[in-house]
């Protein structure tokens, strides 16, 4: 259904070539020939502990620039807790973390989304007293400037803006093929599809980086291959860069370049899925069974 | 004025340390009821996170009910006996009426139908009772009326005898509390629903068997309370106001717990005696004590916003 | 067939994102409009104008202001008693202290003040929730009204401690004080109110709404996309506040006539927050409905026992509207909890569907 | 097109062979008072037997189990058509809890652990029907930690501060808690690592074959869900659209296609699902 | 049919306690009336209750719903008296606020249409300051003046101030907030403290037996205890019985169970079940105060009946009579109610009478006559008066003053 034409979402295409130049220095291509950018986040011997639990100790990765990083790793190892870390929800204990080639201080975490960094959540975390529509919209608020007695009395720069914005949230809610459930509250949908709206709510600030908690649980294969589908497209056409955590092993290693395993906040391997499945720690600790 | 605010109150508090010692004591004494209170609302809001306003009223309809039927002529601990019948039957109508419909729904809303439970209640009690004041039946219930007069330093203290009483039965009920919750099937299950409801019912905790439980004790608490309180200043509605202390307590000790609703409560009580007299009199023109519990307890929940024991809350995503 | 919304086509986002996207519902309001603008001010009486047209329109201004708080931020508040007060004192100093200063424009810049003291009490919320805050807006509750009592100069020293709104003029018309006339106070009523509300529309429906709404779903998930929380309940807190005080100054200025600290006291604050639940939370429908049911309720009950003649004593009328109010309190959270708008809804849905269901 | 007369042929056939246990017949679901959810559903679960309802997204997995446990009346939600009968006894009318004590208990999707209790105090509420005396709950509390040795470790902590897979386990340790004789298990497998997935299957396995406990359980995992299923039902917009055995169901070509993943090749990547789909049969 | 004269009662609520054994009085006086005599001058009198539960807000509500067909309105409360009495220019309706109100509403000139007959709070204050002197100098003694804290409680303080600062005690004032009405241990541990000679209470409903049983708790002598008449209410001091004795009220009533009045109610009132009192009430002090003010209003309405000739009288009648009251013991024996109310007279300049009052002592089981009849010192209260009256017409322009008021 997508023609390739009308993807960019908001005609800001030029923004993904800009910051390819800035970190050209490095890269790689993968198999199906995609270009990989420079580093883009990078995590540098993070440390996370919860009282005595130590969830994450001393790991270190980076996601680079258009690439779709996988995090996977058994349950309770820290995965979640890492995309809290990058999105600025846990402050780590040790450790630093840079992005688009600066540290980046302690940050609240509004503040972090204001960076280019969208989520979804393991569980899901929709604004169940809303339509999809106003859901996916709370995705644009970061780029919406207009004051409050300008919204008070609506016409003008509100109604303006609010247009405007409404055209880049329906061309989400289009790509996501959800039209026909603009106006439902959320809270009365299926699990599948309120993951599918989390999606475009994140999409919707057009992020540079977007983090994805497992956004197939929960699916059967049908599904999964949608939601595969986006993802796909969503890397593709807007070049967004991509961090993931899933257990669907076929998932990952279809769709991921590089993998991160994490087994007890440790790291236990890292790099392309072909080298990760081989790896014998990765088997023991995780897979079971080679797939 | 900054000698007023940080000197003239301890120099006084020095001077007389048996007046002194008496503020505490009527601080403690009034404590100890607040948490009473604090304590009903505790344990509805464990087991359901339904933040029981009617707690207050059922305090005024439990003692109302005792002198109403003592006054028929019934013996004193029969009229017990009964009044607990009648505090009973509430809970079973309050759980078929109000919350089994409401199951589920947001705690707003269960708190809101709480306050038409009070206001009901109101209404049903005037209807019944009628709104003159009335006197416990504290002699009838072999409460001791006297008064100890102790002399510390010369001075003067008057300790009421069903003042201690009050601070020894509310001990007594606090441990059976906490020993009931802690130690118990019943007490787990408790915990269990006001965490979630509907695993609670998946395992097969009967709602209605709980709550039914769980809103009588509260109406026994409710009982003790204005049996208590109405030993003190009589009972008539005008009581139902006394309920609004109970919330300061419970934010301070946090509304999941027992401990909490008691050390709050004499924490609040004495500190507010305290504050009131060394401080809100001389320098505020008094009646501090509407506002202090609250503010304190705002203050404090600034650094722990669970209260000084209520559970963590729990923020994950 | 009386909410066919076929052939109603949008064409834009525009126009799909106009108020009343389906046609009946305008024209409904268009009546409603009619009969408030035109019909009741014709025919109603003095008693109708002081027991059910002015308080109506001025509690649902207050409920409409709570809402905003609690229904759309999602904050609970039991304060909202006390934030009147702090509307009305403001109006009444500045009517005192500027005796030429229109009294319509006191009344809408007192709304400031207690918009002021509201961000005040408001910054608790940041780190204090649920029923910790409900609890903590009675610290509001019980200071402000102890300083009504306490701080004379709010009262300009009155001996009474009460205050009493002087006779306030307009355009050569009283529109306050005792000399006023009801059906001039009921238009300023009108007037402060349909503005009030067009305006808590726009807010509501537009950015700072959907972060509030995002906020009382989930802040978590909020602070995660981008919303600052601080922002976002403050602005909750000013909004709701500054409505409040401007239905605070009126309910003093345009009702009452005079006020006791005490009138701000927790009863004002629970009958608000009736209106707002019962009405439905997170609507501003809502509150115009719960202002009908809860300040009707009982002017037609009381009048009930006389209608039919019934020889009760108008105490046992008292403690049966008591107890009557209550009952319906909790028929009507048990018949649809989420308030009388989403009971309309429902009909609506249905009647929209109407004849042919499913 | 499976017609409904042809499912119900299959499913008495197979009720012949073992005792039916619970057997839904017909019902239809309704929230809200408006949103018609389930539109005439009918399954049979034979007493010792694994059964599974599989389904896409929102096709009413959830709220079949919950009809039958009786969960729907806190989420506005009732049965209004059909019945639902136990052990040969109509149950819909039951409270929860006493279901619970004919033994059937339900896992609910989404773990629903007590947050603020231990996990241990969470194993233990599952124990809150029986009457058998402690030293047996002390057995089979060894016994569910036996299963899944991770709670053990953190059977102190708070529920609410585990991670996913273990608040799984601590749900499905709960339910068996309880020596149910029936098990309703809502996706047991979402959320968790594969090798979980295998294990958690392998103990419903376990339970199934040395306890006799019967398991009806929701699964979007189409895969592992008919490797240990001995029949199952596949539910899609509130309809039972087809039923059968597990292993004729895993060789029909629409549910290779749709539920298994797999092309005539074997199976397909997800990089490729951008090609033209076929329509499934049986919307034709 | 009949004469419209509504009550603002309140028989729920906090202080309902009080307000009961008013009503009831002041129903039953009407209905021995309509029983016994047809009415007033032959018209019968439509004498019904509006509830308030002491309520403002509903007590304006009663006030709007009754004064369309009312010739009188009884507010019954300094609240709802305070917020109603703007009004009474417009709507030209007599108040009658019977020992109750605001004080300055005897200057009959700036209030034409409102009455706090027979004696005002500050009249009640005087009284008591002026039977304490009688027990001994004041000056250098120190009085508490525990209160609360509402319009009510607040009214008598301009005349303290003025007497404290005339007399050389020292005044202070210990407000009762709504809320500690019950819990009020902070107040006295306050009296405690300041070890007053004599405490004052102005209290009302629930306040009163809380204020009791406090001062027998911490042996706060009994005799040095004086209230307002609202705070003379056998019920408040029943709880505590005999270690109540020696406590005072001021009070401009007070009960004649010999009166022949008392006899009428058994017989046209009591007998037909006519009355939702009891015995124990009738015999005490509130009861016999609600029939002395139903029979004001009662000789008000026989008054503005000969007057205006006619029996169907308007409020504006009403207001004549009112004015032009003179209860001389003659006449209070023709009532029938010799002793339970002091002679006064009312004019159109003073619409008080300040009648004066007696000093009620509690002997363990009722209340008995401790002192004659004092009067007030109205040297020092008319001045004050004619002061607050004026700055209420300034603050309230324009307001209408009636200059044909002589003194
Ligand atoms: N806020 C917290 N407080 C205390 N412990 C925490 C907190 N958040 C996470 N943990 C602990 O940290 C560990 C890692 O949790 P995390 O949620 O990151 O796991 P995960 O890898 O995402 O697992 P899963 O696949 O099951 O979701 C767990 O043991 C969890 O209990
Ligand atoms: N409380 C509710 N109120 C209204 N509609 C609901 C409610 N719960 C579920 N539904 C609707 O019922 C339908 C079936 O939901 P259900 O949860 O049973 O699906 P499911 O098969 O379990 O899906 P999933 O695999 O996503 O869990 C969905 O369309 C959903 O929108
Ligand atoms: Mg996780
Ligand atoms: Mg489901």
């Amino acid at each position: 259904m997508m023609d390739g034409s009308g993807l960019s979402i908001s005609g800001k295409d030029e923004r993904r070539d800009a910051v390819k130049d800035a970190s050209k220095e490095v890269g790689y291509v993968t198999e199906d020939g995609r270009q990989i950018g420079g580093v883009l986040m990078e995590l540098r011997n993070i440390t996370l502990k919860f009282g005595g639990v130590v969830a994450i100790k001393d790991i270190s990765f980076d996601i680079r620039e258009g690439e779709i990083r996988a995090i996977i790793g058994p349950n309770g190892a820290g995965k979640s807790s890492m995309l809290n870390i990058i999105s600025g929800f846990y402050t780590p204990s040790e450790g630093e973390l840079w992005y688009k080639g600066a540290k980046r201080p302690p940050m609240k975490p509004y503040e972090v989304a204001r960076l280019g960094v969208a989520r979804t959540f393991q569980n899901i975390a929709l604004f169940e007293g809303m339509t999809v529509l106003d859901n996916v919209m709370t995705g644009r608020l970061t780029h919406m400037k207009a004051g409050i007695a300008s919204q008070a009395i609506w016409w003008g720069r509100a109604r303006d803006e609010e247009i405007a914005n409404r055209e880049i949230v329906e061309k989400v809610i289009d790509f996501l093929e959800i039209q026909n459930i603009r106006k439902t509250p959320v809270g009365r949908l299926p699990y599948g599809l309120k993951k599918r709206v989390e999606l475009a709510r994140a999409l919707a600030a057009e992020p540079s980086l977007l983090l994805l908690d497992e956004p197939m649980a929960g699916m059967n294969v049908e599904e999964k291959e949608d939601m595969s589908r986006f993802i796909l497209d969503v890397n593709d056409e807007f070049g967004t860069t991509i961090c993931l955590i899933e257990h669907d092993m076929g998932v990952v290693m279809d769709l991921s370049d590089r993998v991160v395993v994490m087994d007890y906040g440790k790291k236990i391997g890292d790099g392309p899925p072909e080298e990760v499945r081989q790896n014998q720690d990765v088997i023991d600790a995780y897979l079971g069974v080679a797939h | 004025m900054l000698n007023d605010i940080f000197i003239q109150p301890f120099a006084d508090m020095f001077a007389a340390p048996d007046f002194l010692l008496q503020v505490l004591w009527e601080g403690l004494v009034s404590g100890i009821l607040y948490a009473l209170i604090a304590l009903g609302f505790v344990l509805i809001f464990r087991s359901s996170r339904i933040f029981n306003f009617a707690q207050g009223i059922m305090v005024v309809f439990a003692a109302l009910t005792l002198v109403g039927l003592h006054a028929m002529g019934i013996p004193a601990w029969i009229s017990v006996a009964l009044t607990l019948a009648v505090m009973f039957v509430l809970a079973v109508s309050i759980e078929r009426v109000v919350l089994r419909p409401l199951v589920g729904q947001p705690d707003i809303i269960l708190f809101m139908a709480t306050i038409g439970i009070t206001l009901f209640l109101i209404g049903f009690g005037e209807i019944i009772f009628g709104g003159e004041n009335k006197v416990m039946i504290t002699e009838e219930l072999g409460i001791p009326t006297d008064s100890v007069v102790l002399e510390p330093w010369g001075g003067l203290l008057i300790l009421e005898q069903k003042d201690i009483t009050a601070v020894v039965v509310a001990g007594l009920l606090v441990v059976a509390l906490l020993l009931f919750l802690g130690k118990t099937r019943m007490g787990r299950a408790i915990r269990a629903l006001g965490d979630d409801h509907q695993a609670a019912l998946s395992v097969g905790i009967s709602l209605q068997t709980i709550w039914v439980l769980v809103w009588f004790i509260a109406g026994i608490i409710a009982l003790v309370t204005g049996i208590a309180w109405g030993a003190r200043a009589g009972v008539s509605f005008a009581l139902e106001v006394i309920a609004y202390k109970a919330l300061p307590v419970l934010m301070l000790g946090g509304l999941e717990s027992i401990t909490g609703a008691i050390i709050g409560g004499l924490m609040i009580g004495m500190l507010e005696k305290l504050f009131e007299i060394y401080w809100g009199q001389p320098l505020m023109g008094g009646n501090t004590e509407t506002w202090f519990a609250f503010v304190l307890a705002l203050i404090v929940l600034l650094f722990r916003p669970q209260g000084l024991f209520g559970e963590r809350i729990i923020e994950r995503v | 067939m009386l909410y066919r919304t076929a052939g109603q086509f949008k064409t834009s986002y525009k126009s799909d994102m106009a108020l009343f996207p389906v046609r009946q519902d305008a024209v409904l309001l268009m009546v409603i409009l009619g009969f408030a603008w035109v019909v009741f001010p014709l025919t109603a009486s003095e008693f109708a104008f002081q027991t059910l047209l002015i308080p109506i329109l001025i509690y649902a201004l207050a409920a409409q202001g709570l809402n905003i708080l609690t229904g759309y931020a999602g904050q609970l508040s039991l304060g909202t008693a006390a934030f009147m007060g702090v509307g009305a004192y403001a109006c009444y100093k500045l009517v005192t202290l500027f005796p030429w200063m229109n009294p319509v424009v006191a009344i809408l810049l007192s709304g400031f003040f207690s918009a002021g003291v509201g961000v005040a009490f408001g910054i608790p919320s940041l780190r204090i929730k649920g029923f910790y805050l409900a609890i903590a807006t009675l610290a509001a509750q019980f200071f402000l009204v102890w300083l009504f009592e306490k701080w004379g100069w709010l009262y300009n020293y009155n001996a009474s401690g009460a205050i009493q709104v002087p006779n306030l003029e307009m355009f050569g018309t009283y529109v306050a004080g005792p000399q006023a006339s009801s059906i001039v106070q009921y238009y300023v009523v009108l007037v402060v109110v349909t503005l009030m509300t067009v305006l808590c529309i726009n807010l509501t429906r537009g950015t700072l709404g959907r972060s509030w709404k995002a906020t009382r779903d989930m802040d978590i998930a909020a602070e995660l996309i981008g919303i600052n929380l601080m922002r976002s309940k403050l602005t909750a807190f000013a909004v709701s506040s500054y409505v409040v005080g401007v239905a605070g100054a009126l309910f003093v200025f345009m009702w009452r006539g005079a006020a006791e600290p005490n009138l701000f006291d927790i009863p004002l604050s629970f009958r608000i927050l009736f209106i707002a639940i019962i009405g439905g939370l997170g609507s501003i429908l809502g509150n115009y409905l719960g202002a009908i049911l809860i300040v009707g309720l009982p002017v037609v009950l009381g009048t009930v026992p006389q209608a039919l003649g019934l020889p009760i004593s108008s105490a046992m009328v008292e403690h049966l509207n008591i107890m009557i109010v209550g009952a319906l309190i909790v028929f009507f959270l048990i018949i649809e909890p989420h308030g009388l708008a989403r009971l309309w809804a429902l009909i609506r849905e249905k009647l929209i569907i109407w004849p042919f269901p499913h | 097109m499976l017609d409904t007369a042809q499912t119900g042929e299959t499913s008495t056939r197979e009720g012949a062979a073992r005792e039916t246990l619970l057997e839904v017949n017909n019902i239809e679901v309704i929230y809200n008072h408006v949103i018609l959810v389930l539109k005439g559903v009918s399954l049979a679960v034979p007493r010792g037997g694994i059964t599974a309802l599989l389904g896409g997204n929102g096709a009413g997995k959830t709220t079949t189990l919950k009809a039958i446990s009786n969960l729907l009346h806190s989420e506005r939600g009732e049965v209004t058509k059909g019945t639902i009968s136990y052990r040969g006894e109509r149950v819909q009318d039951l409270d929860p809890a006493a279901l619970v004590k004919r033994g059937v208990i339900q896992v609910m999707e989404g773990r629903h652990c007590f947050e603020h209790l231990t996990v241990e105090e969470n194993l233990m509420t599952g124990a809150f029907t029986r009457r058998d005396g402690k030293a047996a709950v002390q057995r089979d509390l060894e016994m569910v930690y036996e299963y899944f040795p991770r709670l053990k470790e953190r059977r102190k902590s708070q529920a609410g501060y585990t991670s996913g897979g273990e608040q799984q386990m601590c749900a499905i340790g709960r339910a068996l808690m309880s020596r149910p004789e029936m098990v309703l298990l809502d996706e047991p497998s979402m959320g968790l690592a594969p090798q979980l997935v295998e294990q958690i299957f392998e103990i419903v396995k376990a339970v199934n074959e040395g306890e006799g406990v019967s398991f009806l359980l929701a699964e979007q995992n189409t895969n592992v869900a008919l490797r240990y299923a001995h029949y199952g039902y596949i539910l899609e917009n509130g309809r039972v659209v087809m039923d059968g055995p597990a292993q004729a169901l895993r060789e029909n070509p629409d549910v290779k296609e749709f539920y298994l993943g797999m092309s005539d090749e074997g199976r397909k990547s997800f990089r490729d699902v951008r090609s033209y789909r076929r329509r499934k049969r049986w919307l034709a | 049919e009949g004469l419209y004269t509504p009550n603002l009662a309140y028989r729920t609520g906090p202080f309902a306690a009080t307000g009961i054994p008013l009503m009831n009085g002041q129903k039953d006086y009407m209905e021995l009336m309509n029983a016994r005599d047809g009415g007033i001058g032959g018209i019968a009198i439509d004498f019904d209750e509006c509830e308030t539960g002491y309520s403002t807000e509903k007590g304006v509500e009663c006030y709007e719903k009754t004064k369309g067909k009312a010739i009188v309105t009884q507010p019954w409360s300094t609240g709802i008296t305070l917020q109603v009495l703007p009004k009474t220019n417009v709507d030209e309706i007599p108040i009658l606020a019977p020992g109750y109100g605001f004080s300055p509403m005897a200057d009959g000139k700036v209030f034409q249409w409102a009455f706090n007959i027979p004696l005002s709070y500050w009249d009640g204050a005087s009284i008591l300051i002026k039977y304490l002197g009688s027990q001994g100098d004041l000056s250098g003694k120190k009085i508490a003046f525990l209160h609360l804290d509402h319009p009510f409680g607040k009214e008598p303080l301009p005349y303290l101030e003025a007497a404290a600062e005339a007399q050389g005690f020292e005044l202070v004032p210990i407000p009762v907030g709504l809320k500690e009405m019950q819990n009020q241990s902070a107040q006295w541990l306050q009296i405690r403290r300041e070890r007053p000679d004599y405490v004052i209470m102005w209290g009302w409903g629930a306040m009163n037996a809380g204020a009791i049983t406090e001062a027998v708790k911490t042996k706060f002598p009994m005799e040095n205890m004086l209230g307002v008449w609202w705070a003379g209410h056998d019920a408040d001091l029943k709880i505590v019985g005999d270690a109540g004795k020696g406590y005072k009220s001021v009070s401009w009533s007070f009960p004649n169970p010999e009166a022949p009045i008392m006899a009428d109610l058994q017989k046209y009132v009591v007998e037909p079940g006519k009355t939702l009192s009891n015995a124990e009430e009738m015999s005490g002090v509130f009861y016999s105060r609600g029939l002395v003010i139903s029979m004001v209003l009662g000789e008000g309405i026989r008054v503005a009946q000969e007057h205006a000739g006619k029996a169907e009288i308007s409020p504006a009648d009403l207001r004549w009579g009112l004015e032009n009251l003179d209860i001389t013991e003659e006449r209070l024996e023709e009532l029938g109610m010799t002793g339970m109310v002091p002679p006064f007279s009312t004019s159109c300049n003073n619409h008080t009478g300040h009648s004066g009052g007696w000093i009620l002592e509690w002997d363990g089981e009722k209340f008995v006559k401790a002192s004659d009849l004092i009067m007030p010192d109205s040297d020092m209260i008319a001045p004050l008066e004619e002061k607050a009256a004026m700055d209420y017409a300034e603050a309230n322009q324009p307001w209408p003053v009636n200059e044909e008021c002589g003194g």
